[in-house]
């Protein structure tokens, strides 16, 4: 069972028609990775998800209920985390404080704690610190985290790898493998290696359009569509 | 569309770079900043030096006073921009709002409860409205004509309202004149250019004007109902919306039988007591209007926000015109509380004890100060001050105040309701300019003009300390405050100028214009204000 | 589109056809006050001439007054409209004038040509002021800058250091008409003529200046300056460009107010005078030029009408008209009609296509 | 070839962070020079100083041996630098056409001529056509900008830079967002102006593929340092490339430090 869909969604960002017919099926349990160039509608249809950018048509479902037309905090609120593209730290707000504007009820943040440090420890030593302080690295790790207080059942995650040291690409693939055992992940990642490596399943958007979905493992052996879409191997 | 000028590379090595390092980057990036701010102290101080002992004692208590007046219109202005990136140009005219409701509330109890009981019927419909919603289904009209509809009920229902509220059984309404409100005729009353009206001059069956109001409530909260897209999903009709109906009935009636033991009760206050409790409704009615106002007004314009710009614009002229409508176009004054009024025996008091001998003024190292004036607004300002600095620094909501000044997209994408949010800051920064109102009416006065001359003073304010830091409002009200009673108190002595005979006295006139000035000045230098943050 | 119009039409004959609506229009405002004094006074047409007491007259008044406003707010357009700069000074550009105009017929005795050449001065000098503060602030920021720059000259024009000149509180009083045919009072219809060729005269060479290549650069600045930039223009000195000529218009505009009004005073410098250009723009329709006329109009019609019945809640009602208009009609009139012309003109387009049944391929792909 | 652009030793920081590291590239004039990295890697951030757009931290750029660091943007372009975003950056209420007349007019002295109607200027209308017929949106140059398709509107930005005429084209991923079947075909326009004008392009892209046909020198940035430099075929078989632009480096240098 498929616990969103996005069934030809066309989404306009002021006057500019930004996606022009996505359908993406995430299943229950799964983690599935939107592929595409720069500029195709990635980060878009996540965030047409989430209602930021609201769709003009289409539908988007979510455990069966259609949320096309719903608020974000709506959204959010039944059970979606978000990890944007640049992180989108809170810079005068703490650790800790970033952690807790998370919560949805009293308490998440104690529920969690032991979870969030186990994938990334470096937080706990941080804890005191302002976002402003932190480095790319840690603010990655810190929006991971805050996506993960409050109980979630789909997490979007944009671009985790990006400006990442390998590293900390390593670490930060560790925790979205650990972290999907309990959540469905919808990943966009330009890194088709790191995507590759983490998703089962796969969509490549295109000019606002899904020109292609299906199971991970097809993909990588299509050397052919992946040169063609992706520009990489 | 990723941009990769806002790539951050992550650091692998721990330790960062030294305090001494970070201090020393931190100088070198805000070296213009910190020059500027030495200047301005450098300034100040030699202006007050240049000034006798008691002279310049009393200049900064002066300054202290006005800057906390400022701050008190200048601190919601500057939560709301930073948070909504709404400059509510409308912020003086709240205050102005603030001072004539306060004053009502002080002087004249009586009329506000009066006109809370209409107010309150007319409003009860409105609790209903997802049934006025599903009502409104049966229209079958659509587009120009549903709309010609809808507007029609809100306009017949108007005017049901205001025929049947101006027969509403008020104490002090001569209901055959309608030239003058109940406002506007307290005030004539109390100036004592209109003669006291015997009391309840109403006549006629008082079920007759309540059912009237009542239906005309209907009728509007009908017509927006009707407003309404069809087909968009209307809000669940439940429990609670009969209970806010009957709530507000309720209070009604009640209200309309305690009246007048209520009436005794506030007029058997001292007028100190009188004072605080109109503060308090004061800022609460501002506060709820300026709730109104968000969302009805702003609301649809988020994405517009030169047209925000001009709607706060309007509705600051449209208050103005209906403070004259309401309370007349005479200026007149407030009587300060009796405990700020001491005269006589052993006044003034004598040294910082003296504040509390219930003198109206005390002499502090020579220099004269006034109790209200350069003791109580002072106190109220660092009060609110303290209580808005904890209020951001400690709660979840200011927590939430905080991120959304940054990201509000990203705080919406963690379930919170920022438009809530919003509402609840332009509601919290209304009751503030409010507060600065009933404070101000006793030693300016109330004037339709009010309102303006503090925005001004509060726009100068909040560009020199930064347009979105809520600290650099208080700075910026202090320099704005200060600046001007240093110029006015050079005005009194004179600037000594070499080989001139004469010394230079600055005339009045010019306090505003120097302020401005020092704001075109920092501006120039700092484009973000003392304090503020550069542009995201 | 222009180029297409321009093929059809070159020569007198051309341009009478593509002017025939302002012709009109001027024709029939030349026409208007004779046409009162028949229908409405039942004077006679010598009445006009002999500037004779009755509608004719006051109506030619209430005319000049709107010119004034339009004049005033047709800059206002060029610079917020058209350029999409934010100042909230604008009210200084038309006082300068105004007071300018008056001190030095007044105080200084100058000879009118030569304090209209004052004016032009004052006018350039300030606009260089407004474009000095423009590279190191913007949008709202700017806004309060100019504001603050009008603010302290309504403050210094009031104070009772310059009494003997501007009049403090009260303002600028007892200008009297420098020469015949600007006296208002004796020659009124001589006056309205001047004021209406002048009116005519400033809105044709604003279209000319709009339409033209650094007019097209002015909206280029308003739609993306940074991208104006990276085309290769220095848009400081096309924003300074926009500044001098709105500066110079609306300070036309306070002379001739100057000339018309007994008194001017203080309040044409003030943010409420700002405030009523942004008005009539914003009823007119923004960056549309003609919405400036057209807002002017109605404005002072509407004040003037308004006034008269209900008195005292004339303001109250101004004031929710704006507010209505900004919610409900944010293109204004002229904007909202042309938005409407286009959507009518694209309605007839795809029913030729569709009864000529050809040249399906040039629509966006079909969005069902 | 002689060099035309040059970069000496230049750097950029966002406070801690080095978005470009002391970068030296010489680009000769004639040539297709691209800038290729994955994401992240400092591409677009050089870009921006190289043009103008972004003053940098230190270090010089040369255009023709003469130091137009602390140039002004708009001074950049009289001197025949032209440069894409890769965010497209259009008129958006402008017509198709006024889009690229206005880049037209730019360059003549026409700009402050406030009397006589924009239409009478029939230079800037007709470089104005013929650049639109180039890139291929003649028929839309009526068109209100912002509601072409996506690759019309990379293809009028393209046109946009064309229009005065550059010795030097600086185009910021010019197929973002593009279908990949439009790709080749821009490409090959790209490729077509150079090689018909003599003009000098540096392309920066995110897309091997795509650069490697056309270019005749690639440059290869990785976490804001220079990584490799040399023709399309070098380039390819360059294994710290292949690495690094495929996201296996982490592999490595995990494995390095891992134990």
């Amino acid at each position: 069972m498929s616990l969103l869909e996005l069934h030809d969604v066309h989404t306009f960002i002021e006057q500019f028609h930004i996606l022009e017919g996505v359908t993406v099926e995430v299943p229950q349990g799964s983690i599935v990775a939107l592929l595409g160039r720069n500029g195709a509608g990635k980060t878009t249809t996540l965030r047409t998800v989430l209602g930021l950018n609201p769709a003009s048509s289409g539908k988007v479902i979510f455990d069966g209920v259609d949320i096309t037309e719903q608020k974000s905090f709506d959204i959010a609120a039944m059970g979606i985390g978000y990890v944007p593209e640049n992180r989108q730290i809170f810079a005068e707000l703490s650790v800790e404080e970033n952690l807790r504007i998370a919560e949805r009820n009293k308490g998440d943040l104690a529920g969690k704690e032991e979870m969030i440090f186990g994938l990334f420890p470096d937080l706990k030593r941080l804890i005191r610190l302002p976002g402003t302080n932190l480095s790319g690295g840690q603010q990655q790790m810190l929006a991971v985290a805050r996506a993960l207080v409050a109980n979630n059942r789909l997490l979007l995650i944009d671009e985790p790898s990006e400006g990442l040291a390998p590293v900390l690409i390593e670490q930060m693939m560790e925790a979205i493998r650990a972290l999907s055992e309990h959540t469905t992940v919808l990943l966009v990642e330009q890194n088709f290696i790191v995507a590759s490596r983490l998703a089962q399943h796969y969509a490549i958007i295109e000019e606002g359009r899904t020109v292609k979905a299906g199971e991970m493992g097809h993909l990588v052996e299509d050397e052919e569509t992946v040169k063609r879409y992706l520009g990489a191997a | 569309m990723s941009t990769e000028t806002s790539d951050l590379r992550s650091q692998t090595s721990e330790a960062g770079p030294s305090k001494n390092r970070q201090r020393a980057e931190w100088l070198r990036e805000n070296r213009v900043r910190v020059t500027v701010l030495a200047v301005l102290v450098f300034v100040f101080v030699v202006a007050l030096l240049g000034l006798e002992r008691e002279d310049w004692f009393e200049t900064i208590m002066q300054g202290l006073s006005v800057g906390a007046l400022t701050f008190l219109v200048v601190s919601g202005l500057s939560l709301i921009f930073g948070l909504m990136d709404v400059f509510n140009l409308a912020h003086g005219e709240f205050f102005m709002l603030g001072a004539y409701l306060g004053w009502t509330a002080y002087t004249r109890a009586d009329t506000l409860l009066d006109v809370a009981i209409p107010l309150l019927l007319l409003a009860a419909p409105f609790a209903l409205m997802p049934l006025w919603q599903r009502l409104a289904v049966s229209i079958t009209l659509t587009g120009r004509a549903r709309k010609a509809t809808a507007w029609g009920f809100v306009i017949v229902g108007a005017l049901a309202a205001f025929f049947t509220i101006t027969r509403f059984p008020l104490v002090i309404w001569d209901a055959e004149n309608f030239a003058l409100t109940p406002a506007n005729m307290t005030v004539q009353i109390d100036l004592g250019t209109h003669a006291p009206l015997p009391a309840d001059t109403f006549s006629g069956p008082v079920i007759v004007a309540v059912l009237g109001v009542l239906l005309g409530g209907a009728l509007i909260a009908f017509g927006f109902g009707t407003l309404r897209k069809p087909g968009t999903e209307t809000e669940a009709l439940d429990r609670r919306n009969y209970v806010a109906f009957g709530g507000l009935l309720l209070a009604a009636l009640l209200l309309h039988l305690v009246k007048e033991p209520v009436n005794e009760w506030i007029f058997g206050l001292s007028t100190t007591w009188r004072f605080f409790l109109s503060m308090g409704i004061s800022v609460l009615l501002v506060a709820a209007f300026g709730a109104l106002v968000e969302v009805i007004l702003i609301r649809p314009l988020y994405d517009r926000p030169i047209y925000q710009l001009m709607i706060t614009l309007g509705l600051g002229f449209i208050l103005i015109e209906l403070v004259r409508e309401v309370w007349g176009r005479p200026e007149f004054t407030m009587a300060r509380p009796a405990a700020f009024a001491g005269t006589g025996e052993g006044c003034p008091g004598q040294g910082l004890g003296g504040f509390f001998s219930g003198c109206s003024t005390v002499e502090v190292f020579g220099g004269r100060l006034r109790v209200y004036n350069e003791g109580f607004v002072i106190l109220v300002g660092i009060v609110v001050l303290v209580a808005v600095t904890l209020l951001l620094r400690r709660s979840r909501l200011g927590m939430v105040i905080r991120a959304g000044v940054e990201h509000p997209e990203m705080v919406e994408a963690l379930g919170i309701n920022v438009r809530r949010v919003f509402t609840m800051v332009f509601a919290l920064g209304s009751g503030l300019a409010a507060l600065g109102g009933v404070l101000a009416a006793p030693s300016i006065g109330l004037s339709s003009g009010m309102g303006a001359v503090f925005l001004l003073g509060a726009i100068v304010a909040l560009a020199v300390g930064g347009l979105t830091s809520f600290p650099g409002a208080a700075v910026g009200a202090l320099v704005v405050g200060l600046l001007q009673q240093i110029i006015i108190r050079y005005g009194q002595v004179g600037i000594p100028i070499p080989f001139v005979e004469e010394p230079f006295k600055p005339s009045p006139t010019v306090v505003p214009a120097a302020s401005i000035v020092l704001m075109v000045i920092i501006l120039l230098v700092l484009p973000t204000g003392l304090l503020g943050r550069s542009e995201k | 589109m222009t180029s297409t119009a321009l093929a059809q039409s070159t020569g007198l004959s051309g341009w009478l056809r593509r002017r025939r609506g302002l012709l009109g229009a001027i024709a029939l405002l030349v026409a208007f006050p004779f046409i009162i004094s028949i229908v409405i006074d039942g004077q006679g047409l010598a009445a006009v001439v002999n500037n004779d007491l009755g509608n004719a007259r006051f109506l030619q008044g209430l005319a000049i007054e709107i010119f004034i406003l339009g004049i005033y707010a047709i800059s206002y357009d060029l610079i917020l409209g058209v350029t999409g700069i934010l100042s909230f000074g604008h009210a200084m550009f038309f006082a300068v004038g105004a007071y300018t105009f008056g001190i030095m017929l007044k105080s200084f005795e100058l000879a009118w040509p030569v304090a209209l050449l004052v004016v032009l001065v004052a006018a350039v000098l300030q606009a260089i002021l407004f474009a000095l503060v423009l590279p190191r602030v913007h949008g709202i920021t700017y806004a309060l800058v100019t504001l603050g720059f009008a603010s302290v000259f309504w403050i210094v024009i009031q104070s009772s250091d310059l009494a003997d000149y501007a009049g403090a509180e009260v303002g600028l009083q007892g200008v009297d008409a420098p020469v015949w045919f600007l006296d208002t009072t004796n020659e009124r219809f001589i006056f309205y003529l001047i004021c209406l060729a002048i009116f005519f005269g400033v809105y044709v060479l604003y279209q000319h200046i709009v339409d033209s290549p650094a007019g097209r650069v002015f909206v280029a600045i308003r739609e993306n300056e940074d991208r104006a930039l990276m085309l290769g223009y220095n848009t400081f000195w096309f924003k300074l460009l926009v500044l001098v000529i709105a500066s110079i218009t609306a300070a036309l505009a306070g002379t001739i107010h100057t000339l018309h009004q007994p008194i001017v005073t203080p309040n044409v410098a003030g943010l409420f005078w700002t405030v009523t250009a942004l008005l009539i723009i914003l009823i007119g329709g923004m960056g549309t030029i003609t919405g400036a006329l057209i807002g002017a109009a109605v404005y002072r019609l509407l004040e003037y009408y308004l006034d008269k019945w209900f008195a005292g809640a004339a303001g109250l009602l101004i004031g929710a008209a704006y507010v209505l208009l900004v919610l409900y009609v944010p293109y204004g009139i002229v904007g909202t009609w042309r938005a409407k012309s286009l959507r009518i003109k694209e309605g007839r387009d795809r029913l030729l296509k569709l009864l000529t049944g050809g040249g399906g391929k040039e629509e966006p792909a079909a969005k069902e | 070839m002689s060099v035309i652009l040059e970069t000496q030793n230049l750097r950029r920081e966002f406070g801690a962070l080095v978005a470009v590291d002391d970068v030296n590239v010489q680009i000769a004039g004639g040539t297709l020079h691209s800038i290729i990295g994955p994401n992240g890697a400092g591409k677009t951030t050089f870009f921006n100083l190289v043009s103008g757009t972004l003053k940098p931290t230190a270090g010089r750029v040369f255009y023709k041996g003469e130091d137009i660091t602390d140039l002004p943007v708009h001074q950049t372009i009289h001197r025949g630098i032209g440069r894409s975003f890769q965010i497209t950056n259009i008129f958006p209420f402008l017509t198709v056409q006024e889009n690229v007349r206005l880049a037209c007019q730019a360059l003549g002295k026409d700009s402050f001529r406030l009397l006589r109607s924009h239409a009478r200027f029939s230079d800037y209308l007709e470089r104005s056509e013929e650049v639109l017929t180039r890139v291929g949106l003649a028929e839309k140059a009526y068109h209100v900008a912002a509601t072409l398709p996506h690759g019309d509107q990379r293809k009028l930005e393209l046109g946009m830079i064309l229009a005065p005429d550059p010795e030097v084209l600086m185009l910021d991923e010019p197929t973002a967002g593009m279908a990949a079947e439009q790709v080749p075909e821009l490409m090959d326009l790209v490729q077509s102006i150079q090689e018909a004008g003599g003009k000098t392009v540096v392309l920066v892209e995110h897309n091997m593929n795509v650069v490697m046909r056309v270019s005749d020198r690639i440059t290869v940035m990785h976490q804001g340092a220079l990584l490799a430099e040399g023709a399309p075929a070098e380039i390819s078989a360059d294994e710290r490339v292949q690495t690094a632009y495929l996201g296996e480096l982490y592999e490595t240098s995990a494995e390095e430090e891992a134990p």
